[in-house]
């Protein structure tokens, strides 16, 4: 492997871009201008590096890769201690590969304090990388934690009438979930007496403590994920969210909680796990159904695509709980996909927003007429959402689908119910916004793509038809790593069992 | 004849005491007739007020480093002392440094309030120096008094002669609870020496103190609660902070509260350490009442300075957790947070004095709005102070409060952690009102332009100090563990 | 010893009941003159306890000036007390439950009073036999507590300077007493030396 | 070859859609020329294809050269391995031919048809792109590809029923039908995923080679034990009950009318609805292995056809007459299936894919003569004026109802022959009941002739002056099928059912030796064999009494028996039904959900309820501040009595 | 009855205290008494002290004590000053108009 400190380059480089950005001066106009070229070239930046970290991946073993150690607090055992394996790497490339087309998609929608913005999303950038990559974990704590602040700043600035509702709602709600992990991990790091993550994935946690422990990581990422009933901060996040902080809390921020869950509770904790897979079950499937029916009811584009959200994670978590190959592989893979779609669905909701400036549903119809590209593409990613095959929605939905199968077909069945009514909340809105007769007068004017807006979606529909055509590129990173996890999850669960059998 | 006392530990103490008083003489004798003289004067002072406590810090210094006790056993000089004397000293100084613009603008720039402080601040030094009851309870009244009179130095405003009259009654009465409770604890014992109280609980596992004892401690606890300002010893807090005048504020929420923290851990480990299963629940309730009491009463309030006392009050109950384990990790975790606090707070008192419209001074949070348009400097600076005291990674509030939890948790103090972190989260609340009133709100009026350059100095300082902790934590962790350490050393 | 006992429970007893009188009384001159009185009576307990020095200190230094600052604020501020008392029985119930469990509990802890042992041998300062308490305390004041006396010090001197702070105003339009002027006033100054014609007028 | 075949149209559709996307300016000849370019392309793509498909099935059905060619890995994950790969044996070969010719003349059709649509090129992209589809369900080697197909065919169709997306009721169409095969498929994806368990595999052939050792064990799912293959077959029936719009899920295909009437001539009759049946036939060494199973299709199947069949005598509607009429078909077709006849089915499949064709594309004709009118109340007469659209619809129909020797004759006997042959319960049932609707068939086929073509024209002036004879273009492929529906029956019943029935289709169906329907179909006494027949042309003449000699004689009859009228009228309240099961529960439980659920009860109990007490708690706080100094002392001694209290009385 | 002994002494600085403490809290009047009371406390403090002294025999209660003394009359010049400018600012020094601040 290469001795570049490839991660820590991905970290810190957009933090280099921030700072750039930060010293600009000068005319309004040309601040703006410059902020955006240099947020822009950073990010590309970052994402070329990223392509070499996948480039360079070893697909054949399951430790970590990349992997860089610093001290930091010596005297707490605490490290800077970075590095990726075939779950974390995908995200990592999700996160570079969404920043850009955040920055391009903001080129004209934000024109206030644009220099913030940049910086702001840059940050932001830094963080995410960072809590997919670290690998101590008070570490991953401090990047996980610290994307609130940018987060908060971009609903909260750029964002719409009630955004400071939504801001403080994300905000508290996610702090709350995370404070109880933080007591969590200072539990674990003194339990185990240590803060590095590949150590404590191999400790063996007294199984009252897990249970604990498992409780309070699931307080934090289910939060984030969101599961049942502590979704509602992402319906408003979302509708407040500028377009490119939608994009970015879809496409990255809600699978954090998925990662949580694949990277501490399954192999940390799993006597808990399996205590606890119940629940989890019992939560995403009402999650899916809960909310594909409200999905159906509403009003706003951008709530039901966050609705539609909060279903599409419910089979996240049903997948990561198979504890099946399938299952995780497909919660892996429906997480990338997800974030794909949906930072492209609201990227499209985003398109006629900064049009018309509203999201109501009634406020459109017929756009077909006008905005035959726009149309297409919202079609291929409604179609991406509602899983159809040969797209990447497909594929985790089947995997998930497949691994819950195997370990109970009723709730299989439950899930997969979420499959009808995604169609029909999706092809709905598609009617509603796309279909009919242009008549009302606002939209008689309206535009459809241009060349900015079209490199934007080039690129995710590549992508989305590639994950969903030849998923074997992005499945075959995952496989060994889901293997040693599953390995691992069952060989404590099975020395468990053995050990109450002996008794 | 009894030999002459050592000198040498309370040096940076004695060239303060001299100084003071040099500048005393000095101030008296320049010509006040106009206030323009006046205000020369002042000025002239404050600048040497601040050279000598910067002095006094080298002098700190020099004297760091090894455990000295002297005067009869009265005074101690050992790196715990010369830990937080640092700290008070830059409080001090960072204070003088604020002031003077605002006191020039008030009118009320007298030399006298620059001798106060640098009083005031001996009055603290000699507080994490004590080493027995009556040196505590004369560094204390030496600070109390200072402050008393600078919390009303505004003479001629309503509400900084109130704050001061609360202050100084509520003091009173504190200071004669504290007292109750040094008799006691002399009467129950029979000594007022740190050590000799301590060498004579080390064996209370054998033969349990008595009941009085205990009272004396409680009432010694409370007075010293009052100090830091705790729960249910807090009520004075929000109305002087909102009283006396902004710079005296900021002041009162570093300088004193480090110094009683300091205080209250050198008591409550050194000579009564080993009493920790009578005292330990005591410190809990008083903790979580005013991590509670913070988070949940500053949420309401129009008045940021006001906001700022529940905050301090929040901040005292987190640090009061470190001392509720009572062992190395904790006092390190308290050191710590309390040298953080100091950056934070001063941060965002400076960031308050800034609040200028039509050249009076505003301190209402809606005034705030659109500071970001206006100040955008000061409006991020506030913004990272803001999110710093929420404790928000990675800002150094967080580290602040990780040091803290770390050590709760090592203890198995499960509950008392997780009701610190929910609080934290209520706490969040605020701060990020502020933050929401700065960046998302309509501009009203703007606030003057421009603001002082020193106090934009002080502000960057901080606010890259907040922000940059995280990459090199090890200076200040590393010494908090050695004063820590040498605490704990019998 | 029944002397003894006598004089304890008449200063006692008269100076408690001064005390209630102080935190009650209508006027506060009255207030005033009562503490005058428990600081005399608790005098008197502090000869009681063979504390002669400490018992003048407190008729010299509380009577003779503390309270007889008091007194002059009480004077200076005239303030009008009579409409002020309301309310005040409204909240007494509730102030003597909480005095009185403090007092209980007080009470409590003093009568079961016991040395330890131990503590006897850590005593810093012993009494000492031969001397008397002025010159006992006099000989380690200066030595022994040196660090406190001089802290003491500047704690008046705080207390000065603040008193001097808040209060000193300069009143324009009040004439002092400038001595070195006046020492430096010569006679060209203020003398000026007409030659008055005769018959003229000035 | 196969894959020149199966993705031509896909790149044909590419290329279509690019060219939508060329803006052609303000020129309308540009446009024009776009157009064209596009139905070029595709129609000869498809046809290119069509003739691939030929030579596929002269390899492969004729000569035996069963193909399988391995494209490249889909999904891979533990033990699912999922390629793409083309599979080709028999009866994908006679799938193909299907496929592929009819929608080349579909294409060729719609050139004429479509001439003044604005979108021409997204049309024929669409119909290129479905074709696409349809192959790749057709060739799939393995349930998800065929799943992958599946899917797609839906999504293609729902593209084409909403083709005009102007109107409210197509875009509603669409949804619908796109909705309710997604209820078909939630089911065949279980089904998968049950055989999945059961093979550790997905791939066809790896499925059938494993289904005699699996063929007692016993699994268990949804709370009970279940024989392993019935459960797996039901549950695949049940998609395939979805996407052939079989009785319960048939509600889609009616509606589906709302789109231009040669797609529900490719889609609707000839290949996508057949998906079911098709897949059902490839499944036959799964479902061999199931009694019960066959015992449901066959039962589901018996009752479609009768129940569509009642329905469409009542209809008014041109397309959904045939539209009713397809459902019926596709009954007999899994009834045959059900009995073990599969390819008794397939048979009637191909048969039925032309003759349906013909029809819709001649009701196509009819509409477009008409100036887009469809309903039948208000033609009449047309006869006269376009007759070689009128011989063809009479060919069409003469098939349909199975009258000697157009197709339907051949393959709509066998089928009821092996029902009767069958001698179980379900297949009387069956029997029977395909004997009714072969009845009903006659009847409405007839009313329909003669509503459209005979008698007074009923419909205005200005339609009236424009009805016009089709162009060539559309006619051609009338012809074409015509041909097919007029021949395909004789020739084909050798191959199919006949004596080189096994060798013809070779492994491609598989029949257990214990179910010989079909052989004993051939045995059949006389009277089974002339009564279906017999009965159409009952129908007929009944259809000429009600309609031709006593025109009023219907309205009498429909008065008499009005609630039965209005039930049947009603599509016997199926859609009243789910709209009162489903839809209107989703859409109530959805919004309350929403308001009472999410808004109350979640945001009410937590985040706001937590902040609003928060805040009531903030203010009794604040008000504790009550600014005075005795209050203030209260607290201290209040507090530190507290401190003694809890202190005296803990310890 | 007669035999006076240490708890007699601090029975009576309790009580003091207590009367002070009341006094602090009950007082509706004016600000002077509070202050009063104030003393009366720290009066009970040296009470303490000097029993506590005469009772080991140390002389450290009595130095205390008289630091006690020196301090509370310290005190005392610096609250009477707060309260004198007070007083002018406001014209009373009732302790119920001392409530500008609150909540």
């Amino acid at each position: 492997m290469s001795n570049y400190p490839i991660l820590s380059l991905l970290i810190f480089i957009p933090l280099i871009g921030a700072l750039f950005i930060f010293v600009i001066r000068g005319e309004d106009e040309i601040v703006k201008r410059n902020a955006r070229q240099v947020a822009l070239w950073t990010s590309c930046v970052v994402f070329a590096l990223s392509l070499l970290l996948w480039k360079n991946f070893d697909i054949t073993t399951a430790d970590f890769q990349f992997v860089e150690h610093q001290d930091w607090m010596p005297k707490f055992n605490i490290a800077y201690h970075l590095g990726v394996d075939g779950i974390s790497v995908l995200f990592v490339l999700l996160t570079t590969l969404l920043i850009p087309i955040c920055i391009l998609a903001s080129w004209e929608a934000i024109q206030e304090r644009v220099k913030e913005y940049m910086i702001a999303f840059l940050v932001l950038e830094t963080m995410m990388i960072g809590m997919f990559v670290a690998l101590d974990i008070i570490v991953f704590y401090i990047f996980f934690e610290a994307v609130l602040l940018p987060m908060f700043l971009i609903i909260g600035v750029w964002g719409g009438k009630r955004r400071v509702y939504a801001a403080f709602k994300l905000f508290l709600y996610t702090l709350l979930g995370s404070v109880l992990m933080l007591v969590a991990i200072l539990a674990m790091y003194f339990e185990a007496g240590t803060a590095n993550i590949p150590v404590l994935l191999t400790h063996d946690f007294p199984a009252s403590m897990q249970t604990w422990l498992w409780l309070a990581f699931f307080a934090s990422f289910a939060v984030k994920v969101p599961m049942w009933p502590v979704h509602t901060w992402l319906p408003d996040a979302h509708v407040e969210a500028p377009t490119a902080g939608s994009v970015i809390l879809a496409g990255v921020l809600l699978k954090f909680g998925g990662y949580g869950f694949l990277r501490f509770s399954l192999p940390m904790f799993p006597l808990a796990t399996a205590d606890f897979t119940i629940l989890i079950y019992t939560l995403s499937v009402v999650a899916v159904i809960y909310t594909s029916l409200v999905a159906l009811a509403q009003e706003d584009m951008k709530k039901l695509i966050a609705y539609s959200s909060v279903a599409h994670m419910g089979f996240v978590t049903i997948g990561t709980f198979t504890l099946t190959v399938q299952g995780i592989e497909g919660a892996i893979y429906q997480m990338l996909s997800h974030g794909i779609v949906s930072a492209a669905l609201f990227l499209i909701v985003g398109v006629v927003y900064d049009r018309i400036h509203s999201r109501e549903i009634t406020q459109y119809g017929g756009l077909v007429h006008k905005m035959p590209a726009y149309s297409l593409i919202f079609m291929v990613f409604m179609l991406a959402s509602v899983g159809l095959p040969g797209t990447g929605g497909f594929v985790g939905e089947l995997l998930i689908l497949v691994g819950a199968f195997k370990v109970n077909s009723i709730l299989a069945a439950l899930a997969a119910t979420g499959v009808i009514l995604s169609a029909v909340y999706m092809l709905y809105l598609y009617r509603r916004i796309i279909f009919g007769k242009l008549t009302k007068d606002h939209l008689l004017k309206i535009k459809d793509l241009n060349t900015r807006e079209k490199m934007v979606f080039a690129p995710l529909i590549i992508l989305i038809f590639w994950m969903g055509i030849y998923p074997s590129s992005f499945l075959e990173i995952l496989h060994v790593s889901v293997n040693n996890l599953i390995d691992r999850v069952e060989s404590a669960q099975a020395a468990s069992a053995a050990l109450i059998a002996g008794r | 004849m009894t030999e002459v006392p050592n000198m040498v530990p309370a040096l940076p103490e004695i060239f303060v005491a001299g100084v003071g008083m040099a500048l005393l003489m000095l101030g008296v004798f320049q010509k006040v007739s106009d206030s323009a003289q006046e205000i020369r004067t002042s000025r002239l002072i404050s600048r040497l007020g601040m050279v000598t406590l910067v002095l006094a810090m080298v002098l700190v210094a020099a004297v760091a480093g090894s455990t000295m006790v002297t005067f009869g056993g009265m005074f101690i000089s050992d790196p715990f002392a010369v830990f937080f004397k640092v700290l008070i000293l830059m409080a001090s100084t960072l204070t003088l440094v604020i002031s003077q613009d605002y006191m020039e603008r008030q009118n009320i720039s007298r030399f006298e309030y620059v001798i106060l402080i640098i009083f005031a601040t001996l009055g603290m030094m000699l507080m994490v120096s004590a080493n027995n009851l009556l040196s505590l309870y004369l560094g204390l009244e030496m600070q109390s008094l200072s402050l008393y009179v600078i919390a009303s130095f505004n003479r001629d405003d309503e509400r900084s002669t109130e704050a001061g009259l609360k202050y100084f009654v509520l003091g009173a009465v504190a200071s004669g609870m504290l007292l109750y409770g040094i008799s006691l604890v002399y009467g129950f014992s029979g000594t007022t020496d740190f050590k000799t109280l301590g060498a004579l609980f080390a064996d209370s596992q054998v033969s349990p103190p008595s009941i009085g004892l205990i009272i004396g401690i409680i009432f010694v606890l409370s007075g010293l609660s009052f100090k830091v300002s705790a729960v249910p010893f807090h009520m004075w807090t929000p109305d002087v902070y909102e009283g006396a005048p902004t710079p005296v504020t900021a002041f009162f929420s570093v300088g004193p509260k480090i110094a009683a923290i300091a205080l209250f851990a050198r008591v409550m480990v050194g000579p009564f350490g080993d009493l920790v299963e009578h005292w330990q629940q005591i410190i809990i309730l008083i903790s979580i009442a005013s991590m509670l009491v913070g988070a949940f009463a500053a949420i309401n309030q129009t008045n940021i300075k006001r906001m700022m006392a529940y905050s301090s009050i929040g901040h005292v109950g987190y640090a009061l957790t470190g001392l509720v384990v009572a062992n190395e990790a904790g006092v390190r975790g308290i050191m710590i947070y309390m040298a953080i606090y100091l950056f934070m707070n001063i941060g965002a008192f400076a960031c308050i004095l800034t609040m200028r419209r039509g050249d009076r001074m505003v301190e209402n949070i809606s005034d705030l709005s659109g500071m970001s348009k206006s100040h955008p400097m000061v409006a991020a600076a506030l913004a990272i102070f803001m999110f710093s005291m929420a404790g928000l990674p990675p800002l150094a509030g967080f580290f602040s409060k990780l040091y803290i939890f770390l050590a709760v948790i090592e203890s198995k103090f499960y509950g008392l952690a997780l009701i610190a972190v929910l609080s934290s989260v209520i706490s969040a609340f605020y701060y990020l009102r502020i933050v929401k009133v700065v960046y998302f709100d309509e501009q009203g009026d703007p606030l003057d332009k421009p603001i002082n350059s020193i106090l934009g100095f002080v502000i960057a300082g901080c606010a890259v100090i907040i922000v940059l902790f995280f990459a090199l934590p090890n200076v200040i962790v590393d010494s908090a563990s050695i004063a820590a350490f040498t605490l704990f050393e019998r | 010893m029944i002397i003894q006992g006598l004089t304890f429970y008449m200063f006692s007893l008269v100076a408690i009941t001064s005390a209630l009188l102080v935190v009650t009384s209508r006027n506060p001159v009255h207030s005033v003159l009562f503490l005058i009185l428990a600081f005399f009576n608790v005098a008197g307990l502090f000869v009681l306890l063979g504390a002669e020095f400490l018992a003048m200190i407190l008729v010299v230094v509380y009577v003779g000036a503390v309270a007889v600052l008091f007194m002059f604020v009480v004077m200076m501020l005239d303030i009008n007390f009579v409409e002020l008392r309301q309310g005040f029985l409204q909240y007494l119930p509730y102030g003597i439950v909480i005095g009185l469990v403090l007092l209980i509990e007080l009470v409590i802890v003093m009568s079961g009073w016991q040395l330890s042992s131990e503590t006897l041998n850590v005593i810093a300062s012993p009494i000492p036999e031969t001397k008397t308490n002025t010159h006992a305390l006099g000989a380690i004041i200066y030595t022994d507590y040196i660090y406190s006396f001089q802290v003491a010090g500047f704690i008046l001197l705080i207390a000065m300077i603040g008193a001097i702070v808040l209060t000193h105003r300069k009143r324009p339009g009040v004439r002092k007493q400038k001595i070195a002027n006046q020492l430096a006033r010569k006679p060209e100054d203020s003398l000026k030396i007409h030659k008055v014609q005769s018959g003229k007028g000035i | 070859m196969i894959a020149t075949a199966v993705f031509l149209p896909l790149l044909a559709s590419l290329i279509a859609g690019i060219l939508a996307f060329i803006p052609a300016g303000k020129d309308k000849i540009n446009r024009d020329r776009l157009d064209r370019l596009s139905q070029y392309v595709t129609c000869v793509a498809l046809l290119i294809s069509a003739a691939f498909s030929f030579l596929v099935f002269d390899d492969v059905a004729l000569s035996g050269n069963v193909q399988n060619l391995y494209l490249f890995n889909w999904i891979d994950s533990g033990t699912l391995n999922v390629s793409w790969s083309l599979k080709v044996d028999t009866l994908t070969a006679v799938m193909l031919i299907v496929v592929t010719v009819v929608s080349s003349m579909v294409h060729i059709y719609s050139i004429g048809y479509m001439n003044h649509d604005p979108k021409v090129p997204r049309f024929m992209s669409y119909l290129s792109l479905f074709t696409f589809f349809m192959l790749m369900l057709v060739t799939a080697d393995n349930l998800v590809q065929m799943f992958f197909g599946w899917e797609g065919v839906g999504l293609a169709s729902y593209l084409l029923i909403g083709f005009w997306y102007d109107k409210p009721s197509a875009n509603s169409a669409a949804i619908k039908a796109f909705v309710v095969n997604r209820v078909g498929d939630f089911a065949f994806m279980l089904g998968i995923f049950t055989v999945y368990l059961i093979f550790d595999t997905v791939s066809f052939d790896e499925i059938f080679a494993a289904v005699p050792q699996k063929a007692n064990d016993t699994i268990q799912l949804f709370g009970g034990d279940f024989h392993a293959i019935t459960i797996a077959c039901l549950l695949l029936f049940i998609g395939a009950m979805g996407k052939s719009a079989q009785l319960g899920l048939h509600t889609w295909l009616p509606d589906a009318m709302e789109g231009p009437t040669h797609v529900s001539a490719l889609i609707h009759s000839a290949t996508m609805v057949t998906a079911g049946v098709f897949m059902v036939a490839r499944l036959s060494p799964l479902f061999e292995y199931s009694d019960i199973a066959l015992t449901v299709v066959t039962i589901i199947g018996g009752s479609t056809a009768i129940f569509a069949a009642t329905i469409a005598c009542t209809q008014n509607d041109i397309k959904r007459v045939i539209a009713y009429s397809t459902c019926s078909q596709l009954g007999y077709m899994f009834f045959a299936c059900g009995v073990s006849a599969y390819s008794a089915g397939i048979f009637h499949l191909m048969t039925h894919g032309f003759f349906k064709a013909l029809l819709f594309l001649g009701a196509g004709s009819v509409i477009h003569a008409m100036s887009d009118e469809q309903d039948m109340r208000k033609m009449g007469g047309l006869a006269k004026h376009i007759k070689v659209t009128y011989v063809l619809v009479f060919i069409g129909s003469l098939a349909l109802v199975g009258i000697w020797p157009f197709a339907g004759f051949y393959s709509k006997d066998i089928i009821l022959e092996a029902a009767w042959a069958a001698h179980t319960n379900a297949g009387n049932y069956a029997f029977w009941m395909g004997i009714s609707a072969a009845f009903l068939t006659a009847f409405y086929s007839w009313r329909l002739i003669i509503l459209t073509f005979h008698g007074n024209s009923r419909s205005d002036e200005t339609v009236l002056a424009h009805v016009h004879e089709s162009p060539k273009v559309m006619l051609i492929p009338l012809i074409v099928l015509a041909a097919g529906a007029g021949l395909l029956g004789y020739i084909g019943y050798t191959y199919f059912v006949g004596q080189d029935a096994s060798l013809f289709w070779g492994n491609s169906i598989l029949v257990l030796d214990t179910h010989t329907a079909l052989e004993a179909a051939h045995h059949a006494p006389i009277w089974v064999k002339y009564l279906p027949m017999g009965v159409g042309f009952g129908g007929i003449i009944l259809a000429y009494v009600l309609y031709m000699w006593c025109p009023r004689l219907p309205a009498l009859i429909v008065a008499k028996i009005y609630p039965v009228y209005s039930f049947i009228y009603n599509k016997w309240y199926f859609d009243e039904l789910y709209n009162l099961l489903f839809v209107n529960p989703v859409l109530y439980l959805g919004r309350n959900l929403w308001k009472t659920g999410d808004g109350s009860v979640i945001d009410g109990i937590g985040p706001d309820g937590i902040s609003a007490a928060a805040l009531n708690l903030t203010k009794r706080i604040a008000q504790l501040q009550t600014g005075y100094l005795y209050h203030y002392a209260f607290a201290m001694i209040g507090g530190i009595i507290i401190l003694i209290s809890i202190y005296m009385l803990g310890v | 009855m007669f035999e006076v002994g240490l708890s007699h002494y601090l029975v009576v600085a309790a009580i003091i205290f207590s009367l002070g403490i009341f006094g602090i809290f009950m007082n509706r009047k004016n600000v002077i008494i509070i202050l009063m009371s104030v003393e009366l406390m720290l009066l009970a403090v040296n009470i303490n002290l000097v029993a506590f002294s005469a009772e080991h025999g140390d002389l450290v209660g009595q130095i205390f004590s008289l630091f006690v003394l020196t301090v509370a009359a310290a005190e005392a010049s610096i609250g009477l000053a707060i309260l004198v400018v007070f007083f002018r600012n406001r014209g009373s020094i009732a302790v119920e108009d001392v409530n500008i601040m609150k909540g």
